[in-house]
This record gives structure tokens, C-alpha cells and sequence, in this order.
């Protein structure tokens, strides 16, 4: 056990419990007052109920003793047992890759990102979502599309991971797994009403800014973090995860400007969680000029992306697909050309780096897999509900907001009209 | 000359907006007001405590106009508004002695 | 010197100074927005006040060299006397628990629990009391209250420490103390105008969702930081802090739900933060299942105790009582239960783990001494305050609001009516 | 390379990114509700182009190798060239201040004080600045103010360093330097229009407490990873950071509450962040008891300082002068009375230590050299801009407010009044 | 018809509510305004500057009514409201040439 | 008695107000409402998507008066808001029957 690593990675597991609270104000400014507490309840009720299943079995299923062909852990990890022994190792996690840290370090960190990846659907769901439907949805996916998947790629066991595909934190786990899985997921849920004829501003980007801090100071952790260790390949992870975000914020800012005349805040905003996105797979793989091209490039690139909704007519209301299924895309193809093992000599080579296509391959099956995987799960998950309690809230629940049909509730109370009484 | 004065429901605006425009209207003040009448209200819970709200969120829509533009634009507004369901709220007309345009000080007709 | 251990106790430092404010939105968004500043106010302000008198010798009463009978600390540290030396050793801080970071780590670390403590009690005396009165009572409350019971069970020279009463992270310190405290107040301060009869929702729930955030993040230093070293024992109490929040997040809502047939916002964070409450004496003592125990009970128990308040006609305003008093209990006394020495041989086996009801006794003794001492101090404080300057606002400021009548502010300008002129 | 310190310091950069949000919200809830995106955007963006000048080429400027006469480092590590080696000397940085982490962590660590810095000015120039112009002030800034101040005053091969000033965190190179040049931009700027005869009240101070509680949050990295080990100076500075923050609210309560007869949360947070300014360039020099007086005095004085925009007639809007340049100079100069080397042996003696007026003097001269070329280059940038691209937004602009005209958005929506159209 | 416009003091909302429920009164329309009068308003301190708010919260009744219960409207409302100190407000009466129900287009008393 | 409403630029309230007082008025009630006329609205853009808003903020300034000084109320406010750019808004009046003071039950020019 090194305590500097361990300190490390249970800080970094503190940062990124703090994401999830980040995206729901990054989320809940975007929609209407109306359904700001829907949204907000979606992504704090995820720390609830995956957090429980993941100590119940879902960890196991996820880095337990491979239960045959790297496609998913067995249970033999379930409540976490024998986990409490600082000196177990961690199946796959001998040799070079040998942990340094008590393995509950390990187990609350990845814990972190189990729960942070079905948040992220919330954003293309906003607004219409049954509550109940959200729960059964949440907790059947992190079983049958997170664990699995997580598997594959971050543990050392998983069949991806053994032909040699790279995801530093999370580009194809978390961020195209959710990504596509929203996209599964709107076109079963269908569009808000009004959409995309009838506006719907944001009600407090304040609130979103506040997202957008808390997540840039989040990711820092998630991507650091990831090193698993306080060392040279974390310090690279921090900075270039840094670089990303601050360079795509810029990509989206210039073509913003050109396109529409302005420079926004809420494209400030978006720019930078499009850039956290793309570097995540990417973070202790590559250099800093080129976390600054990653970035750049797909700041620029998420922009344009947003807008497809509107050719193909699926309603993803705060581009979950815009910018975490493409940025995600991007960042872990990208890495095919940027990776260098001058940075990290547990990574590879990619094209611009002498390592020619071998990587960029790897990265697309790993890409491939994931897109059919989580497609195809989530969109029978989403059937299976919506033909059993039903996805979607009523017509007239969805014009009164969620805040007070689904959770009886009313986001904010300025005003001096006193206008309730006790009871019913 | 008239003030039409309107409640109606706020997600209806759009439309009176659209069809006060089709007629000619030059312009209007509109403002967000709470109603109480047939249309029950709603119920929040706080930690076990629950609260009955007997107002729901109206629009105000007033608009000055000529007594003859008058009728018309209260059959506008009404048909805009209508939906048929408790709570479409209701459309009241009240005299006015004279209305003044502050920027050019013009007053009757001429000030709409 | 660790520097491992120290980053970790510094990290941690600052992860509970983050607490208040976190703390001060969690209340803040609950009270009527023409108290929201008042509300800010008392938490802020205890990190002024309670933050001086600490080095200046409150630090000295609670971990400084005992003054017989484990009672309280001597004047030994006043002023932080001698404890830029890095390798001095605190009182009863050798051998096995001899610290391996600057004892400067550990002032700053036990100063924030110290800060935070009083300002628990804000939440139950909403709306109604002086500022002024606020800021005597808490000076001398952490002085007569606080460092006592804080030398009793903390410090190992302490006479409840002695006796082998078990408090990982403060449950009989921090919220036993702060929740027992808060009671004694209210029955002095009396209940709100109007209340119970007059409505008084919570003006801004996003807010009070960004306080559970940064409540929730904060333990984390709160309970792992209190290993003081960043070990197996701190991976542990870092899973069980998080495992108690979301598993009480799910049982308050799931009470919530079939009670009042919905599942609230306000429900998720009051569950989680309560789950925190009754895991921080537990944290470091038991596994991960029992944390999930606790929490669950806990989250039912809680939503069931904050109706207590209508039955006996308290006014706990923001359920101080109900959710830090009714929490810190329970965990308490079931980490007699669940506490085991497989997970740390410091600990003590608990019932379930065939150590009999020793432990528990222990429990139950630390429990009521500290009821005792807090609430009779706490009585007497607030009866003399009250005699003297008074604890409460006149009825006129109380119903204009404590931001205008105590501040001379208001939280919010939205509209765009510019009524002021500048002067008087 | 020690795991601990680089956890530490990994920590610290982020704790030091996260302020820059926090003093968006900090300063956004101070102006009014049409012009908070202004302000939040202008901070955002600075952490877009400060980060990428950075890395191109800035930190080069800053640490890099020195180009002669220690006014200005070289190019060699442009684009961050070989800083990716861990074992790599930063120059200076060698016997009892070698580095014992990786260089990149450093280069993180630094970039976001050269974020912070220009943003504090962004409080000083509210509701009035066109953005391009401050895109490009800003852009000039971290290049021809921000990067030679630092090597003089941050490196060991700057010759103010080499002289023996002390600036433990940035005194001068962050908080003096920032507000000069803020003074110097609101004088070419000129004020906003109504003031000071028009009232314009915060539109939200809850906003402005979460970001106090932020950037006090943030501040511990700031001044205690300074000393880039997690070691017994860390924990002084610590400490020292939080108990001049709290000493400093209190001073400012006490003195606001004489004069104006109340103690207002705005002055709470101002007060805390003047100590937290002024402590800055003591913080790892200094013992808690002096932390303590610093703080008070500043906290005080400061108070008195914010109102000599009145009398001089310069629209320092939200306070930048009054509390970073004044707070940074009491503290710079502070440091001269109260160092010793009993706390931080690479320290020296002030003048209540034995040390005479030797320190006081070094402290002076750097102190004036900051004053000066950040004085002169910020209004010469300010005259070029304004002759070129203008400064300032046109009058009715300002009336409409940044939101609207800069970046095309409202900051808030919560109304029912659905009130647009999609397209033109 | 007549219009009863009421301004009250804000916590005086649900007490003229229920005065004018037991009246019979089928709705009414009640919005946030801000009152300048013989009650002084207060100041705020921001950072040593004073601000004098001359303007006071206060809430508008408006209730659409019969020629012949107008007078019982005034009258209840009034006594719901008062509290004998300065600042209670004003109740005022408009005629109104008509009123519809927008759901009926019922007019007159029928719209009430 | 007349009421005299004015609909007015926000940031003119303080001149009126001020008009107001030197015309010896003793109170007026004022609210924020949302104005379409002549005057433009704004454009606002969300990751691409443009909003058009019509409408413009505006602030109703209600003073009940007597019949006398009606009309140099209506010149006073129209002079205070008047800045001779499109959007300054109007100003009308309206009968009223009569007036009560909620706190004392004075009636007509005593209420005032
Ligand atoms: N007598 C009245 N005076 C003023 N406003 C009224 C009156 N009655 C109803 N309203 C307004 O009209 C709205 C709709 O009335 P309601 O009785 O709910 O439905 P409906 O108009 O279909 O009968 C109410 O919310 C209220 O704002
Ligand atoms: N002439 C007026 N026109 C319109 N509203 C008025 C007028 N005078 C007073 N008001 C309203 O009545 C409220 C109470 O009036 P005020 O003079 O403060 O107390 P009182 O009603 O007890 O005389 C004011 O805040 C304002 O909203
Ligand atoms: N017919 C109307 N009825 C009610 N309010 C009106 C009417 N016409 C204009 N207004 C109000 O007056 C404001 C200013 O009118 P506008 O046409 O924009 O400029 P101007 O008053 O200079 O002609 C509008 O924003 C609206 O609030």
C-alpha cells in the first residue's frame, strides 16, 4: 500500500462522486423551471440506487474473477466480499499493473462512474420521463449494459481490453455507452410535446455554469484518478484533461460566433464538457499539444453535432447524443492517432506516433462494440418498460412540469404570494 | 375607447398574440397573474407536510382599443384561448376616457 | 511525517471547511426567501467566530493535556503554543496511534468539525433569533459544550474514550451534541409565527439540492480523514459514508412514497444526509453491508422522526432534531451491533460480530452523557441570552424577514424594477 | 518524485481550478440580473485562453529558463517541450527547493493562478467591457503582465526572488498585479453609466456566497500546495489561509457594524475574501497568531478601502482595488513585521521576529515594481484596445445589459411566460 | 358588472380569499405588485452604500362582479384585510361593460 | 375619481415617481408587466437554435385620483417617461366609482 496513491485515489473518488451533483445542475439549468427538480432528482437518485447494487453484485460483474470469454466478471465479489483485505489483488491487476491502493479505494471509484454513466442519459430524456420508469430503467441497465461493458474495456480480464483497445477513463464505457443508450432510449420515449416548434429556453444557466465548474473540477479526478497512482502518467492526465476542455471551449466559442454572431455562455459551457468528453479516453495516453488539438477539434465538431437532431428529427433534449456519444466517438478515434507510448509506456503508439493503423482498429472495434452492445440493450429495455409501466408521463403532466406531478413539488418560491394552505 | 382585459391560460399567448396580430392589434401589455375560480388547484408535499396551492399561473392580456375594434377583439381573444377545459379564464371590457402615446403625446385613436 | 497521510488529512481539511457553506445552502434553500440570508449568515459567521476562539484556545480545551478526570484539556496549546513542531505528539496520541502528520493537519482537520457543529443547530432555530443573540450563544456554546464532550470521546485521554465508547467521526460529538443542543433552543426560542398552521415552503429546492452535493462530497472527508491516515480503514469509511447515504436516500424515499404517494427531492436529500449522520460514528468500524443496514434504517427512521415535531409541538424548523439527533442515535447505538474488528482491530466487536453487549452499553453511555451535558448547558445558555439580550427578532422583523431586519439585505433582484435611491 | 506531495499538489490545481468558477459566482451575484452572463462568461472564457497561451508558451515565459537579468524566462519549454520527463530540474529548483514532483503537475499547479489572476479583474470593469476586447486584454495580459511578474517574483532565477522578497502564494504576483491593473482598465474605461448616483443592489447574494464558499474552499490549495509538499509548512499554510479568512470577516462585521449599523452577509463574504487575499503571500511564513492580526487588520481596512472609489471617482464595481490591490499590499507588507524563520526555515525574520527592517524593505520594492509595470502596461494594453477595438459596449448596450447584447442570452427564465418564437 | 380591485397586504391574501369564498365569490384574479404610499419602505446596506426602497410588496385583488354584490365584495374584502395599521391599502371599483367565460362564451353574470 | 395607468420603461420609474411626488401624490401601486407594440423584442441564441422574444419589459404604474388632478397626472407621468424613442409606452384613464381606504373605510378623496 502506498499512502500517497491511496490518498490520491480516494480524493479522486470524492471528485468524481461530486460529478454527479455537477450534471444535474449542468442539466437542470437547461430545462424549464418546471422540471428543473425532475432532472435534478434523476441524477441524485442514481447515487441512491447504483451505489447499492453496485456493493451488492454489480462491482463483481464488473472487475470479478472473469467468468468466462472477458465478456463479464463473476459474483464471487458480490457484497464485496473479501474486499476488506488490503492485500487482495484484483483479478488482472498483478505484474506492472498491481494495485498500490486498499481495493475498496479501487471499488469507490469505479463505483463513481457506475453511477455517473446512467446520469448522463438524463439530459436526452428531460422533461417527459416517468419517474418510476427512470428507476427500473437506471438500475436494469448499469446490470445488463454498464457492467458488462465495463468488463471488456477497464478490466485488464475483459476481451477488449486484451486485444489491446485503450480507454484511459471511460470514452467508450461511459461516455459512448450512455450516449447511444440515450439515443436508444429517445426514440422509444418519443419527442417533448412542442418540440421543436415551441420554445424552450433554459431557465437559470447560472445553474448550469455551476454544473459546468463543479464537472471541470470533477473530471479531474475521473481522468487523474484513473492513473490509479500520484504519478507522472496523473499529472499528464490533469493537465491534458485541462487543456481539452479549455481548447474546446474555444472550437465551440469560434464556430459558434462565425455561425450565429455570438459567443455564448451556454456554448462556453458545452465547448468545455465536450472537450472533458473526448480527453477522457485519451488523458494518460497522449501529450499536451495534442490534448489541445483533441480538444480543439471537438468542440468544434460537438457543435455541429447538436444540430443533426434536427435533420433527423429525434429529440435529445440537452444533446446527451451531441455531445457525449460524438465526443466520446471522437476522443477514443483520435487516440488511434495521438497515443505515444513516450507518455505512457503502459499505452501504445498511434498513427502520428509510428504505430501506424494497429491502434486506430482496435479503438473502432472497441467503439464498434460498444455502440451495438449498448444500442441494442437499451433499446429493449426501454420497450420492455414502456409496453409494461410505461415510459412517459401524461400529455397534461407533461405540460404542468415534473417537479410537481412527479415529485409533488416546485423548484423555487420568490415570490411574496403565501398562497397554500395545510392539508388537502 | 375600450380596455379588453384577458385571463387566459399562459401557455395559450402564443396564439391570442398571433391572432390579436391578424387583427390589426398594434399592441398589448401582458403579465403573469395567479387565478382562483373552478379550476382546482394543485398539492405539494415537504417532508410529510402537504400543502394545498388553490392558484394557478394565469396571463393578463390587456389591450386599448377603438369601441368599434372592440367586440372583435374580444371574440379574437376568446377564440384563441379557448380550449374548452375548465380554467380558459375570462375576458372583460371596461370604457377608457383617453389614452395618451408618451412619446408623441397623440391621445385617442391616434395613440394605439 | 507521512506525506502520503498528510495530503490526505489536508485534502480532508478542507473537504469538512467546505461542509459549512454546503451545510448553509442545504438550510438555505428551505427557509422562505426573505430568510435565506439570515440563514447564510449563521453558517458563515461560525466559520469566523468559532475559527478564532478555536486557536486561541478552545483547540487547548478539547485536545490539550487532560485537567483530570478526562473531562477537558488543559490551557497548554493556547495560541497553538508549540504545535508548528512537526514532531510533537499530541496527548494520548502514541504508540499505536501515535500521528504520522504535522499536529498542524490535526488542528485544522478538528477545528472544521468544530466549526460546522454549531452551525448544525441554525437549521432548527430558523427565521426568529437576533444575530446577535446567534453569535454569543454559539461562542460560548463551542466553548461549555463543544470541547468538553469533544475531549470525552475524542481524545484518547478523554474519560468516554477511556471507557471504550466507539465514535469514528463524531455522531455523539457533532450530531448528538449539535441535534440535543438545537432542541433545548427551540423549546426556549419558541416556534415560528404561524407555524404549524401557516405554509412555509422551501424557496429554493435546487439550492438545497446543491447543499446535499456539497454535504455528501464533504463527508467524505469528514469520515475517511478521520483514519488520519489514508489506509484500508479510510477506503473503508469512504464506501460505508457513501454506501449509509444512498441506501437512507432510498429508504426515506420509499417510506416517503407509500406514505404520502410520492417520491420528493427533498425526501432523496433529506434521506442521504441523514444516512450520513447515523454512518459518521460508524464509518471506519464496520463492513459495507452493515453500512447499507444503517443507512436504509436510518432513512426510514428519520422520515418517521421529523413528525415527532407536530405530536409534542417543537418547532424544529428544518428537523435538526429529526434528522442529526434521531440519526446520530441510531448509528450510535448500532455500531454496538455492527461493529467488528476484522475491519479495524482499534474498533470493538459489536453484537452481530460476538462481542456481546458490551460495546453497546458503551454506546448507550456515550450517547446520554452527551444528551445530558449538551442539552442542560444548552438550556441554561439559551435562558440566559434570552434574558439578556434576547433571543428573538420582534414579531414585525420576523415577519419582514430576517435578511432585512438583521442585515439590511436582500437575497434576490431578479425583477427590473430599480426601486431604490441611494441614501436614506 | 513522493507520491504524497504529488497528490498534493494534483489536489491543489484542482482545488485552484475550481476558484475561478467560484469567483464568477463570487462577482455574478454582486452585479445586476441582466449582466451576471457577462461576467460568469468572462471568467469561463478566461480559463479557455490563459490555459492554451499557457501551455503554448506562457509558462515558458514564466519558469522557463532564465533569458537574462531574471526579468524573463525563455522559450525552451514552449508547447511544454521535455517537461513530460519527470526527472527533469525545473531551473532554480535544485538543492533543499528541488522538486519532489512531476514537472507537469508544477505546470498545472501555476496555470491556474495564471488563470485566476486576470479574472480577478474582471470585478472591477462589470456591466460595461465589450467581450472581444476583453479577450484580447486578457490575451495580452497573462503574456506581457502576468508572465514577467511571476518569473520575477515566482522563480528562483526572477530577480526579485533572488533578492530575498517573499511571496508565498501571490501576493504580489496575483492579487497586486491583478488589481492595478484593474484600476488602470477602470480608468481608461471609464464608469458605468448611473453611477454612483443610480442603485444597483446584487441580483443575487446566495450567488455570491456559494462562490465565497468556493474560492475559501479553493484557497487552501492555493496558498497550502505552494509549498508543493504536503509537509508542516502545507499545514501552517493551511491554517493560516482559513484563520486569516475568518479573522478577516470578523474585522469587516465589527467595523461595517459600527458605521452602518449592520453586519451583512456581502460584508461576511468580502471580509473573508480580504484575508484570504492578504494571507496569501504570508501564508507559509507566518504563525497562526499572526495569521490571526493580519486578518483582522486587513478584514478592517479593506472595508475603509473599498470607499475610496467615492472619493477619487474611479468605478471599481465590484471591489477589486479595495480588496485585492489594498488587501494584497497590507499582506505583502504585513509579511515584513510578522515572517520567521521558527515557521518556515527558507523564510526570513520581519521586523517583530528579530529580522529588522530588512525583509520590510524587500517587500516594498516588490511590491512597487509590481505596482509599476502592471500599472503601466495594463493602461497602455487599455488605450491600444480602446483606439482599436473599442472597450467599452455603446451606451445602450449597457442599458440592456451583457447578457443580451454579448452573448445573445438571459441568465434566468423563471416565469410562464413562454413569450418566443423559433428563427427571426 | 363591476370590477373590484383590491391592493393588500401580502399575508392578508388568504384571509380575504376565505372572506370572499363564504361571500360566494366564484374566482378572482390576485397578482404581485409593489405599493408607494404613506407607509415608509426601507433601506438596504450593500458594502456601505444605503439604499432607500421606497416601494413595499404588495398584492392586487381584482374580482369581476355583479352591480349588486360589487358593495358586499368592497366590504369583505376591506374587513379581511384590515389591520389597522398604516399601509393596509385601497379597494377600488371600476364598471365593466361586460364579461365573458372564454371555456362558454357565456356572457354577463353567467360568466362570474 | 379616475385611475390613471401608465405603462412605462422600467428604468424611467424613478423620474415618474418623483413627478408624481412634487404633483402631490401620495401613492400609486406599480408592477412589472411585458409590453408588444412597435417597439422591437430581441433575438437570443441556445446552442444554435434563435429565439425571437417580442416582448419588451415594461413597468404599470397605477395612481387613483381625483377627477381634478387627472389630467396633470397623466402630463406628469407622460413628461417623466418620455425619452422620445419608440416603446415609452402609454397612458390611460378609467372612471372609478369609488375609492376606500382599507384601514380606515374613509371613501373617496380621503382614501387617497
Ligand atoms: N370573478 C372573477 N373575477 C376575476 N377573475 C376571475 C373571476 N372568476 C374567474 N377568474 C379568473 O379566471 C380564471 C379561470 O376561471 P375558472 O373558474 O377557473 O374557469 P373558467 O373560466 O373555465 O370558468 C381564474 O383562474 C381567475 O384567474
Ligand atoms: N393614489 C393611489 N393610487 C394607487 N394605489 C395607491 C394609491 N395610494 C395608495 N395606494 C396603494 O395602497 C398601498 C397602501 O397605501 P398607504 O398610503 O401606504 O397606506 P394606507 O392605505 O393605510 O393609507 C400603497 O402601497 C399603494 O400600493
Ligand atoms: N393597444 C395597446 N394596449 C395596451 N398596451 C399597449 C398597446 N399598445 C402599446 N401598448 C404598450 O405600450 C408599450 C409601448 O408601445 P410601442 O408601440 O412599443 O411604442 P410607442 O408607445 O412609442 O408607440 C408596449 O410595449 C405595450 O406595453
Amino acid at each position: 500500500m502506498d499512502t500517497g496513491n491511496t490518498a490520491f485515489v480516494l480524493a479522486a473518488a470524492g471528485l468524481v462522486l461530486f460529478m454527479t451533483p455537477g450534471l444535474a445542475f449542468f442539466y437542470g439549468g437547461m430545462v424549464r423551471s418546471k422540471n428543473v427538480l425532475g432532472m435534478l432528482m434523476q441524477n441524485f437518485f442514481a447515487m441512491g440506487l447504483v451505489s447499492v447494487l453496485w456493493v451488492l453484485f454489480v462491482f463483481s460483474l464488473a472487475f470479478g474473477k472473469d467468468a468466462g470469454g472477458g465478456f463479464v466478471g463473476g459474483l464471487g465479489f458480490a457484497g464485496l466480499k473479501g474486499l476488506g483485505n488490503v492485500n487482495l489483488a484484483l483479478p488482472g491487476y498483478s505484474g506492472a499493473a498491481a494495485l498500490s491502493i486498499p481495493p475498496l479505494a479501487f471499488v469507490a471509484f469505479q463505483l463513481m462512474f457506475a453511477v455517473i454513466t446512467p446520469a448522463l442519459i438524463t439530459g436526452a430524456i428531460a422533461d417527459r420521463m416517468r419517474f418510476a420508469a427512470y428507476a427500473v430503467f437506471i438500475g436494469l441497465w448499469v446490470v445488463l449494459v454498464y457492467a458488462p461493458v465495463a468488463h471488456w474495456v477497464f478490466s485488464p480480464t475483459g476481451w477488449l481490453f486484451k486485444r489491446g483497445a485503450l480507454d484511459f477513463a471511460g470514452g467508450t464505457v461511459v461516455h459512448i455507452n450512455a450516449g447511444i443508450a440515450a439515443l436508444a432510449l429517445v426514440i422509444v420515449i418519443g419527442k417533448r410535446r412542442g418540440w421543436p416548434s415551441e420554445v424552450m429556453p433554459p431557465h437559470s444557466l447560472p445553474l448550469t455554469l455551476l454544473g459546468t465548474g463543479i464537472l471541470w473540477f470533477g473530471w479531474f479526478g475521473f481522468n487523474a484518478g484513473s492513473s490509479l497512482k500520484a504519478d507522472g502518467v496523473a499529472a499528464q492526465a490533469l493537465i491534458n484533461t485541462h487543456m481539452a476542455a479549455a481548447a474546446a471551449m474555444l472550437g465551440w466559442l469560434i464556430v459558434e460566433r462565425v455561425k450565429d454572431g455570438h459567443a455564448t455562455t451556454l456554448g462556453a459551457a458545452s465547448g468545455a464538457v465536450a472537450g472533458l468528453v473526448a480527453i477522457t479516453p485519451c488523458a494518460g495516453y497522449v501529450g499536451a499539444l495534442p490534448a489541445v488539438a483533441i480538444g480543439g477539434v471537438t468542440g468544434a465538431a460537438c457543435f455541429l453535432a447538436i444540430q443533426l437532431k434536427f435533420r433527423f428529427g429525434y429529440d435529445d433534449a440537452l444533446d446527451v447524443v451531441g455531445v457525449h456519444l460524438a465526443g466520446g466517438i471522437v476522443g477514443s478515434l483520435l487516440l488511434g492517432l495521438f497515443a505515444s507510448k513516450a507518455i505512457n509506456s503502459a499505452g501504445a503508439d498511434g498513427l502520428f506516433f509510428g504505430g501506424g493503423l494497429d491502434l486506430f482498429g482496435k479503438q473502432l472495434l472497441a467503439v464498434g462494440a460498444t455502440l451495438v452492445w449498448s444500442f441494442v440493450i437499451s433499446f429493449i429495455l426501454a420497450k420492455v418498460i414502456d409496453a409494461t409501466i410505461g415510459l412517459r408521463v401524461p400529455p397534461d403532466d407533461e405540460a404542468q412540469g415534473l417537479d410537481l406531478t412527479q415529485h409533488a413539488e416546485t423548484g423555487y418560491a420568490y415570490g411574496d404570494l403565501g398562497m397554500g394552505r395545510i392539508g388537502s | 375607447m375600450r380596455l379588453v382585459t384577458a385571463i387566459i391560460k399562459p401557455f395559450k399567448l402564443d396564439a391570442v398574440k398571433e391572432a390579436l396580430r391578424t387583427l390589426g392589434v398594434q399592441g398589448m401589455t401582458v403579465s403573469e397573474v395567479q387565478g382562483f375560480g373552478r379550476q382546482r388547484g394543485h398539492t405539494e408535499v415537504y417532508r410529510g407536510t402537504e400543502y394545498t396551492i388553490d392558484f394557478v399561473p394565469k396571463i393578463r392580456v390587456e389591450v386599448a382599443t377603438d369601441d368599434a375594434t372592440a367586440g372583435a377583439v374580444v371574440q379574437a381573444i376568446a377564440d384563441a384561448a379557448r380550449t374548452e377545459k375548465i380554467g380558459d379564464g375570462k375576458v372583460w371590457v371596461v370604457a377608457i376616457e383617453d389614452v395618451m402615446r408618451i412619446r408623441t403625446g397623440e391621445m385617442g385613436h391616434d395613440a394605439l
